[in-house]
Order: C-alpha cells, then structure tokens, then sequence
C-alpha cells in the first residue's frame, strides 16, 4: 500500500513544488526503494503470497488486494532500484518539474501492478503505468512525436482493451459471490476453445508491452524518439509489465490453452531474437542499436518462459533484473555521450575512451554485461534461458543460441565505434569529467552487473519457491480439465 | 348518431389501418417537403394521426385514459406550434425564407 | 416533488425579477432556487426508505403519475447538479437573460418529471416541458444563422420524435390498455409468462424504441445532433449535452425496467445491435471532425450507445452502472465544454487549436482538461472508466460480442480525445490562451474534478448508496 | 348502401375515412402553403367526426376548437404575415420524392402486416359515456390533476420562448434587412 502511495504522493508535490521538486521525487523514490528492501529482510521465500493487505474497493466484489512472492519482490527491487538511478541520469539538466514528478508517478503506478493480487487493481495499475510514460514521450521527446506516442498509445491500450475483456469474462465466470481475485480467476475452469479466446485477449495486452515480434510497430520509433530517461524507463521497468503479466496472469488463468499457445510464443520470439538483431547490426544510431537489441532480449526471454520449465522460468526471471539493469545503463551511457556531443550516430563519434577513461571503463562493463560475458549479470540468465529453450525443442534451442553470436557482433560494434577509433567529433576535445550524479548512477548499475554477474544465486533463491509453486498452480488446473 | 353500429359492425383494425394510413402521409410530406412551415403541418397531421387512434382504442376499450392522452397531447401541440411558429419567423428575418434546404452551412 | 415545486415557483420568481432588475441579478436567484431543490433530494430519499411520505403529498398527489422512489431520486439529484453547473459555469456569456435563465429551468422541471414519471402521459408531458424551452435556448442567439439552424432542426427533429414515440405509445395502449407503469408491468408480465406474441405491443415496442433513439441520438438516427450541438450558443448545446443526455436515458431506464423487462426478448437485441452501431459510428465519425464542438457532439453519440448498454442490463446492475457512466459523463463534458468556451475568443472557432500551448499557461486548466478528457476516455481511477466497467461487468455475461465492440470503440476514441493533448502539451514552446477564472469558475471546476476523481478512485460514494429495488 | 354492402361498413366511416386520406394526401402534396392549411382544417374537421362516430364528443370539440380554430389560425396568420406563396415554395429533387414514398409505404407495410391480426386482442367494451364532458372532466380533475396542472408550466414555458424569440432586441445587432417586412 505505501509502495503505491509514497511515489504517487511525491510524485503530486514534486509537480508543484518548482525548484526542490528533483529532491522531493528522489528522496520519495528512495524511501520507497529502503521500503522494498525491508520487505526483502523479513521476506520468507518458502512461503506463498506474503504482506497481504485486502479491503473492498470498487465494489464488494473487487478489493484492493496486494501481496508478493519471490517473482513480485524481484521486480519490486529492480523497479525500485532503477527508478533513483532514472531520477539520477535527468537530474543535471534544466528540467521542469514535471518530469520528475512524472517519473515518480510512475514509480507508483508499477509498484501497483507488480503488487496487485486483483485482477481489476492488476488492470487499473497497468493503464496507469502507460499515463506518466505518454506524456513523457509526447512532451519532451523528439522527431515527429506525437504521431509516435499516439501510436504507441493506441497499440498498448488496444492491448489493455483485450486485458480488460479477458478478466471480465473471467470474473463473469467466477462462482457466486463473484470475485476479481486472483486465487478466484486462476480457479475459473475454461473449455479449450473459451481458454483460447480469453487467453487471446491477454496475451494481446502482454504481447504488445513485451513486444513480441508482430506486435513490436510501436516500439523501436518510442524508444528513439522519447527522451533519454523516457527510453530508460520503457526499457528498464515497462517492458518487465509485459513479461511478468505472462507468468503472473497469462500462464495461471488459462492453463487451458498453453499448449496451443506456448509453440508459438516460444517461435515468435525466436523470431524476435533474430530479428532484432539483425536490424541491431544494421542500425547506425545507438539509441536504435538498443532499442533493436531490447527487442531481441525480451524476445529470448518470452521464448525462455513460455518453455514453462524452471529453468526457463528462472532464466526469464534474472534475464528481466539484468536487461533491465543493463538496459538502463546503455541508454544512461549513450545520453551521457549525446549531451556532450550532441550526436548519437555511430561514424559521427569515436575515440572517447581517451578523454573519458572513466567513463569508457563504466561503459564496457555495462555492454559485456548487455552480451552476456560470463562473470557478468547477463551470463547465467542468458545459459538458463538457452538450456530451457534446447530442451523445448533442440533446434529452436540452436537458432536462440545465436543470440549470443549476434549480439556480440553489435554490441561490440557499438563500443568500438563510438569509443575507439579516430576522433570524428570536434567537440571531443570538451567532453569532460563525468557528473556526480552521473558517475554515482553508472556506478550502482556497475557494481549490480558485477555483483550479480558473481552471485547470481542470491536472486535465484528469492524466486525459485515461488516459481515452483506457480508451476504447481499450473499443473493443478490443467489436469482438473483432463 | 347511431354509435352503437359503429362498434359492432366495425372492426378496431379499421381504425388501425385508417391512421396508420395518415401517419405515413405525414410522414412523407416530413421527408419530402422543405418548407418549414407545411413541414410542422405534417408533423400535426402525424400527430393527429395519433389522436384518432388513441381515440379508437380508448372507444372500443371503454378507458378514458387514451381520450385524456388525447387531450393532452392536442395542449400540447398548442405549445409546440407556438414556438415552431416563433423560430420559424425569427429564420425568416435573418434568410428571407423558411426553406430548410437552405440550412446546410453546418455539415461535417 | 418538493424539488419540482421549488424549481417550478423559482422560475417564476426568476422571470418577475427579470422584468425589472438588471440581468446579471437574476443569475444568484436561479442558483440558489437549483440548490435549494438539490438539498431536498437527500431529504425525500430517506423519507423514501423510512416511508415517512408527508401526508400532504399523499392528499394533494392525487394519483400515481409521480413516483419519486429511490432511483428517480438520485437521477433528480444527478440533473439537478449538471444544472447548476451548467448555470454556475456558463453564466459569463452575453446571453443571461432573465428569461432565459425561467427557460431553463422550466426545462430542468421536465426532465425532472421525466425522471419520475409513472405515467406515459407524464413521460409525454416532460419530454416536451424540457423540449420546449430548448428549442428556444438552441436558438436564443438569433441573429446567428448557425443558431437558426440549430434551433429550426432541433425543433422539426423533436417534433418529430415526439409523433413517433406516441405512435408508440397509442399501439402500446391499444395491445395492453393501459398506460400506468404499474398496470402495463402487470400486463406485459402476463404477454411475458403466457407466450402471447402480441403484434400491438411488438409493433408499438418497436417505435417507441425508434422516437427514443431519436431523442437520445442514437445511430441511425442520430443524424440531428451534431448541427444542432454545433449551432446551438454553448451554454445550450452544454444543456443538451448534459441534462438533456440524464433526463432520457433516465426516462429510457425507466420505462423499459419498469414496464416491459417481462418481455426483454422482443427487444434486447435491437437494443443491441443499435447500441454497438451508435459505439463505432459515433468514434468513427468524431475522429474525422476538424472541430473540436462537432468531435464532442460525435462522442456525446457515442456515449450514448454506451449507456444503451443499461438498459439491456439486469435492472440493478444496469441502474448503477447507467447512474455512474451519466455523473462521469456530464462532469467531464461540463469541464472540457467550459474550457473549449473560454479559450475560443469570440463566438467562431472552436477548433483544436484553441488549445496551442495551454499547458505552458495554464496550470489549474491543463489538469481540469486531463482529467476531463481522461475521464471521457475511460482511463482508470476517473469516474468515465468506473462508469465504463459498470456497464461492461453488467452485460459480459450476455453480450460478449457487444463487448468486444464497445472496446474497439474505446480504443477509437483514445485516437481523437487525445489529439487535444497534442495541441496542448506537445506544442513546443508556444504560449497559449490564459484562462481568465474567478472565483466562482475555480470553485466549480474543482468540484467537478473532485467529483470525477472520488468517484473515479472509489466508485462505492455512489454505488453504496441505499435504494429500494425497482419494483 | 353499395359500400356498406360490399365492405360491411358504416357508411359514416367510409366517407369520412375518404374525405380524411385525401383532404391529408392533398396537404403533403400542394405547392401552396395557403391551400395546405385549408386542406388540413377539412382533415381535423373530418377526424373530428370520426371522434363523434366513436363517441368521443368531448375531444371532438376540443379537436375543433383547439386545432382548427387556434393552431390553423396561427399558422395561415404566420403565413400570411411572412406573405409564402406558391412562387417561393422550395423544390426538391424527383428521386428524393421516390425515397420518401418508398420509406413511408415500407414503414405502412410494415405496419398493417404487423397488426394483420392484431384486432381479436382488444376486448370490446365500449360504454356510453366516457368521452362525454361531463366524465371526462371528472377524471381530468381527478386522477388525471397532476398532469393537468404541469402542462399549465409547459404552457408557460412555450409563452416565455415564442415571445422571447418573437420580440426584438433593443440593444441589437443589426439584422439583415428588416425595413420593408415586419412581423409580430
């Protein structure tokens, strides 16, 4: 409940609050980040849904019902751990004060979604999640942007449209006295044929925010044309909505229709995988560079859940925490490189690493990181994904693995380019030292690469109960149908 | 008047038929003319169309409820008739006409 | 009742201190009689429940053609609020005569006769008492030919509306003779139970339905509303937008609960399929609007087939989801309409870009135009998407096709609601038109947002109230 | 006689069912307003005997005082004031006339099909005197008292409007062309 209200609530100071509001929304993000982390302290990963907090809301049926198990509390952390470092990286500039309210806002709003144990709450939080980012992108991105953000308004909602749908029918079905609670949706029993409409409808919703492959016209444009932190908090934090949606929401209520379903998830985002990669490699910019990669991440990650296993599923989980980490870095080290350079296009820049050794250092750790070097965060997400994959099926496990092949190619290509080489930028010469707020957010993203690149099963440990007994979950109310 | 021959050798749906016949007379003077004036004299022929049937049912019925539905709606179109009237000459001061035709500015 | 007696006395109260005193005097007058009237509705509602009916209204209400039961009450209270707010709001215009100021409430007393009635005869009368000063209203800027035409259409439309409803209604008498609510409950339900098909009743269901669906501007016959919305002088087409639009779905709710949900069959369906045209042509058409009054008059279509869906709902489910949707709907339109009115400059040209830069200018303005639109849109934690779910949960069990539609259209309308924030915020630099608001407008547009969002976050202020079910 | 035998109806009803159909066909047809209202009194005058044959002799009176007398008045009095004549009547296009007579015969098809055998369902239980004054006026001032009263406010509404839209402006803009023409 006050991971919901502390960010909404600063959020809403900070929008009046003129020159202090960078500090109140920090410090608002903050205090619910220290909040998370108590609840991690006390948190007991045996155990189910914990710190459950229930009453009526819209109606006797629909309640404001919050609770976490391990997956909600790690992306709990990463939300709250990436959204002072999103403040950090828009701290330096002359920025109104909405922005950081905005970014707050948000903070809150995702909270609620990660948090949400009702299907409506679970629904509202969602499209509130969508409000703070679409401003964000129309006021102060670039290019032609309202044509972009309409269109990525209109993709994302249209997927909510279906979410909504889904659930309702749901709860139409559910057992008098109706309820929207999630234990209730996950007990309703669907024929095949219901199960696929619904689940169509959900997977709509998910399949847009992730975005799988045919859904992803919205993204790589948003993701380029919204401001830097804009881009940092689509990629680091929105993007996990979808994935996390997939095994909170899409995998429990229809189980029905998994069998149908997963083939062509997992397909599809091999696809994804391949795709984005490959236009990756083609791109000049960097902020499309990472825009495509994103793509080719998230994709490899819903192929590796839609697999169902543990493994998978684990994968997915610590894949979400590090592409968010690493995701948010590269934006935040590219929008460093662009404000001093004014430039983000590849054969404009080059030979940083000599006047930005610091910096330079920071950066590499963060693309091996983005590549899946071992040691790094990104390795043992990335082999539990490929090994859960592979035993799905062997060769759609082979074309996933060059992943690793083609990532390396473009994220490599994007260091060499802009840091090494000749000098193309005549402003290089006053590229200067890093801010402090700069450098202390490029540090912590640093430090959790590297921490978690050596001890992954920190993490792992938090989830693995839960994932186990969502897998019961699954289990159950499929052999009850058959 | 010998009333009581006309209930018994005359079938309501007469009646029925009779205004349901008026009714769509009005009708397609509304959708053909564009006279605003014989435009409202449809619509009170509709509306008489109306009465006579209300009138019918109530007779046959022997319930004075439609006899007074009756009453009400003729008030009524006392009413509307004076305000139509009114608008109709306020247009006719600013367009010197009462064409209806005419007012096509506002389309989209 | 106390209500309607109030409104009816203060009009011509109005209209006396018209004659004499300067105009702008007349305006507190007509306020404070709304309010007096609003201060009522709580009273008679828990006189209501505890049946403590005073015994002179038992003596000199002779018959049941009045029925002031629960659900008429709150939708009383609904269009009494929408009017002050339309009085309050809309008042700095040229045009607050004395006796257009008496018009309108004449007009609020038919829609409140058409929120209570229990009567076809009264349902007669309080459709015109509310048509009839509109008409007037519609073209009380007379010089202006845009004004003509709305009055000159609105008029002949009504008019003829009205002959096909009581076409309507003579067959509906002729097949159950009678023309009570209560009595034609009692005869339906028998047609209902007994299998009769009756062609009298079916035939007058059915153009009945067709006189509603113009008054309420539904698909086919929609066609009217947006010159008429156009034309009209703001504070009328905000009347029409606003009161009008609680006054007949009212009055639809209640007929077709009381008297004729025995044979929902012989007309669900048209309900239907009528309401889902109305959704998408209604998005479709506001999204090619270049205007921004003629786009709000396309979504008022729309939101009418959204609220059809009431009526298709159970009784109980459909009341409140309707009462929800129409406090949305007439607090957000009553915000984005006053906006529209203040930041055109003169009477012409009320096109997008009348909103150029608001953002940058106007703090309190750009948050009453967000969560205005946001609420016309159905976003969450408004009072549009609380009204939006009502109406959604209360058919999914027996329309799921017209929820899938009633979704696109949403999506649709997300297209053209947010152009507006296009011009407002995504504008670049520019400064935009600074919103001159006295006290009086500050007040009001806090209440309304207040009103959106409450309602919005916590819809149980509205849905927990106490009623008596319909009978 | 040779209707009543060939149709089995009053002969009362034929004619004045006759006289009614055309005297309304002519209405909607006629280029001149001015006839259109005289055509149109003949109708009332025609339905009010219809109300006689159906023993409604209160409302035929009212019909004959209230329409023919005051709202004909009223409009050949506008009509005449506005000085509409056959030369300014608006034409219209021929297919127009022929969606028209098309969507009104579809709508009376519709109709008579629909209430082909509707007539068994209305009981038959005519008595003498409800449309008499006298009863009439009991139940007006009786049951019916409420409505009787509010369209006293509706009347007043109407009386309100018309005079509001009908009087000038004293302080007005200037409309277009107003010297030769005055009406009110």
């Amino acid at each position: 409940m006050e991971l919901i209200l502390i960010p909404i609530l600063s959020g809403l100071i900070a929008a009046w609050a003129g020159k202090w509001s960078r500090w109140i929304a920090l410090l608002g993000s903050i205090i619910t980040g220290v909040l998370v982390v108590t609840l991690w302290s006390q948190f007991d990963p045996t155990k189910g849904f914990q710190f459950i907090f229930d009453k009526p809301w819209f109606s006797s049926a629909i309640h404001f019902k919050t609770g976490i198990d391990g997956i909600g509390l790690l992306l709990l952390l990463l939300i709250n751990f990436l959204t002072p470092v999103i403040l950090l990286s828009a701290f330096g500039k002359d920025k109104q004060s909405l922005v950081f309210a905005l970014i707050v806002a948000m903070q809150g709003a995702l909270n609620g979604v990660f948090l949400a144990l009702d299907g409506l709450m679970f629904y509202i939080f969602w499209e509130l999640a969508l409000i703070p980012i679409y401003f964000i992108a129309g006021m102060w991105g670039e290019g032609d942007r309202f044509k972009t953000t309409i269109r990525f308004f209109i993709y994302t909602f249209i997927g909510s449209l279906g979410l909504l749908a889904s659930l309702l029918y749901l709860y139409s079905k559910t057992p008098d006295p109706s309820s929207f609670s999630w234990e209730a949706l996950v007990a309703v029993k669907l024929s095949v044929k219901e199960a696929i409409a619904v689940g169509a409808g959900l997977l709509l919703a998910f399949a847009v925010k992730i975005p799988i492959l045919p859904f992803h016209g919205w993204q790589p444009k948003t993701y380029v044309e919204a401001p830097s932190f804009g881009s940092m908090l689509l990629s680091g934090i929105m993007l996990k909505m979808g994935l996390y949606g997939l095994i909170r929401w899409f995998m429990p209520l229809v189980p029905e229709a998994l069998s149908f379903y997963n083939p062509i998830i997992v397909t599809l985002g091999i696809a994804g995988v391949i795709y984005g990669a490959y236009i990756a490699i083609r791109k000049k910019d960097l902020k499309g560079i990472v825009a495509y990669s994103s793509l080719s991440h998230v994709g490899l990650i819903a192929a590796g859940i839609a697999t169902l296993s543990f493994t998978g599923l684990q994968g997915g989980l610590l894949q979400m925490l590090s592409h968010g980490v690493n995701a948010v870095g590269l934006f935040f080290a590219i929008d460093i490189i662009e404000r001093r350079l004014h430039t983000r296009t590849l054969n404009q820049l080059g030979g940083i690493a000599k006047v930005a050794p610091l910096f330079s250092v920071l950066f590499i750790i963060l693309v091996f990181g983005a590549t899946a070097v071992p040691f790094t965060n990104g390795f043992p997400g990335e082999l539990l994904l490929l090994k859960s994959i592979f035993s799905f099926h062997a060769w759609q496990g082979i074309i996933a693995g060059l992943t690793i092949i083609l990532c390396a190619v473009y994220m490599l290509r994007l260091f060499q380019f802009s840091m090494f080489g000749k000098a193309n930028n005549d402003q290089l010469t006053s590229f200067g030292a890093l801010q402090w707020h700069e450098a202390l957010g490029m540090m912590v993203l640093v430090l959790f690469v590297v921490f978690f690149g050596l001890f992954p099963q920190t993490l792992l440990d938090i989830s693995g109960p839960s994932i186990q007994q969502l897998q019961q979950v699954i289990e159950q109310s499929k052999e009850v149908l058959s | 008047m010998n009333t009581d021959s006309i209930f018994s050798s005359l079938d309501i749906s007469h009646y029925i038929y009779l205004s349901s016949v008026l009714f769509c007379i009005g009708l397609f003077g509304v959708l053909t003319r564009r006279n605003a004036i014989v435009l409202l004299m449809c619509i009170e022929l509709m509306l008489n169309a109306v009465n006579l049937l209300f009138v019918a049912f109530s007779s046959y019925m022997g319930d004075s409820a439609g006899q007074l539905f009756v009453f009400f709606i003729m008030v009524v179109a006392a009413a509307e008739a004076a305000v139509g009237l009114a608008i109709i000459v306020m247009i006719y001061r600013n367009v010197r006409s009462t064409d209806v035709g005419l007012f096509d500015k506002l389309k989209g | 009742m106390k209500s309607l007696l109030i409104i009816f006395l203060g009009a011509i109260a109005v209209l006396f201190f018209g004659i004499k005193r300067p105009e702008r005097k007349s305006l507190p007058i007509a306020l404070l009689v709304l309010i007096a009237a609003l201060v009522f509705i709580p009273l008679d509602w828990i006189a209501f429940i505890h049946k403590h009916v005073p015994d002179w209204q038992i003596k000199y209400v002779p018959t049941n053609m009045l029925s002031w039961d629960t659900p008429a009450l709150a939708f009383s209270g609904v269009l009494i609020l929408a009017a002050i707010f339309v009085l309050g709001l809309f008042s700095k215009n040229k045009l607050h005569g004395a006796d257009l100021l008496g018009l309108m409430l004449f007009s609020v007393c038919g829609g409140l006769l058409m929120t209570s009635f229990s009567n076809l005869i009264m349902l007669f009368l309080g459709i015109e008492c509310l048509s009839i000063p509109l008409y007037v209203l519609a073209g009380s800027r007379k010089s202006d030919l845009g004004s003509n035409e709305a009055a000159v259409k609105y008029f002949l439309l009504g008019s003829f509306s009205t002959a096909v409803f009581l076409l309507g209604c003579a067959f509906i008498y002729g097949g159950t003779g009678s023309l009570d609510l209560d009595s034609l409950a009692r005869a339906t339900n028998m047609l209902g139970h007994m299998g009769i098909k009756s062609q009298l009743v079916m035939a007058g269901l059915l153009i009945l339905m067709v006189g509603m669906f113009f008054k309420i501007a539904a698909f086919p016959f929609h066609f009217w509303s947006p010159d008429v919305y156009d034309g009209s002088p703001n504070r009328a087409t905000v009347f029409m937008a606003t009161v009008v639009k609680i006054a007949a779905f009212a009055a639809f709710f209640r007929l077709f609960h009381y008297a004729f949900n025995d044979i929902k069959g012989w007309w669900a369906m048209t309900i239907a399929v009528v309401s889902a045209a109305t959704i998408l042509f209604g998005n479709i058409a506001a999204l090619r609007q270049q205007s921004m009054k003629r786009t709000l008059a396309y979504s008022s279509v729309a939101h009418a087939g959204y609220m059809l869906m009431a009526i298709l709902a159970s009784p109980f489910d459909g009341f409140w989801a309707l009462l929800v949707y129409l406090v949305a709907y007439a607090f957000s339109s009553l915000s984005i309409f006053f906006l529209l009115d203040r930041t055109s400059n003169g009477n012409e040209g009320f096109s997008f870009d009348n909103f150029n830069g608001f953002g940058r200018t106007n703090k309190f303005g750009s948050l009453v135009l967000v969560i205005g639109l946001f609420s016309m849109a159905g976003i969450p934690l408004t009072a549009g998407f609380a009204g939006k779910f009502g109406l959604f949960n209360s058919i999914i069990g027996t329309y799921p096709w017209l929820l899938v539609i009633a979704l696109l259209g949403s999506a649709i309308s997300i297209a053209y609601y947010f152009k507006v924030f296009k011009n407002a915020f995504f504008g670049g630099e520019q400064q935009g038109t600074k919103l001159e608001l006295n006290l009086m407008d500050t007040v009001m547009l806090g209440l309304a947002v207040l009103v959106i969002l409450t309602v919005g976050i916590w819809p149980t202020v509205i849905t927990g109230l106490q009623i008596i079910p319909a009978p | 006689m040779l209707s009543a035998l060939i149709f089995g109806l009053p002969i009362g009803f034929l004619v004045f069912s006759f006289i009614t159909i055309l005297c309304a066909l002519y209405v909607v047809t006629n280029d001149n307003p001015v006839f259109s209202v005289l055509a149109l009194i003949l109708t009332f005058f025609s339905i009010s005997a219809h109300y006689v044959m159906l023993n409604a002799q209160f409302l035929a009176v009212v019909n004959l005082i209230v329409y023919a007398g005051a709202i004909m008045v009223l409009f050949l009095f506008v009509l005449m004031l506005l000085n509409l004549s056959k030369e300014n009547e608006p034409k219209v296009k021929y297919g127009w006339h022929f969606a028209a007579v098309f969507a009104a015969g579809m709508l009376l098809i519709i109709l008579a099909a629909s209430l082909h055998k509707s007539s068994e369902q209305i009981m038959r239980n005519p008595a003498q005197d409800i449309g008499m004054v006298k009863s009439l006026g009991k139940v007006l001032f009786t049951d019916y008292l409420v409505p009787f009263e509010l369209s006293g406010i509706l009347f007043l509404a109407a009386m309100v409007g018309a005079v509001l839209l009908g009087k000038r402006d004293k302080n007005n803009e200037t409309e277009a062309g107003d010297s030769s023409n005055n009406p009110s």
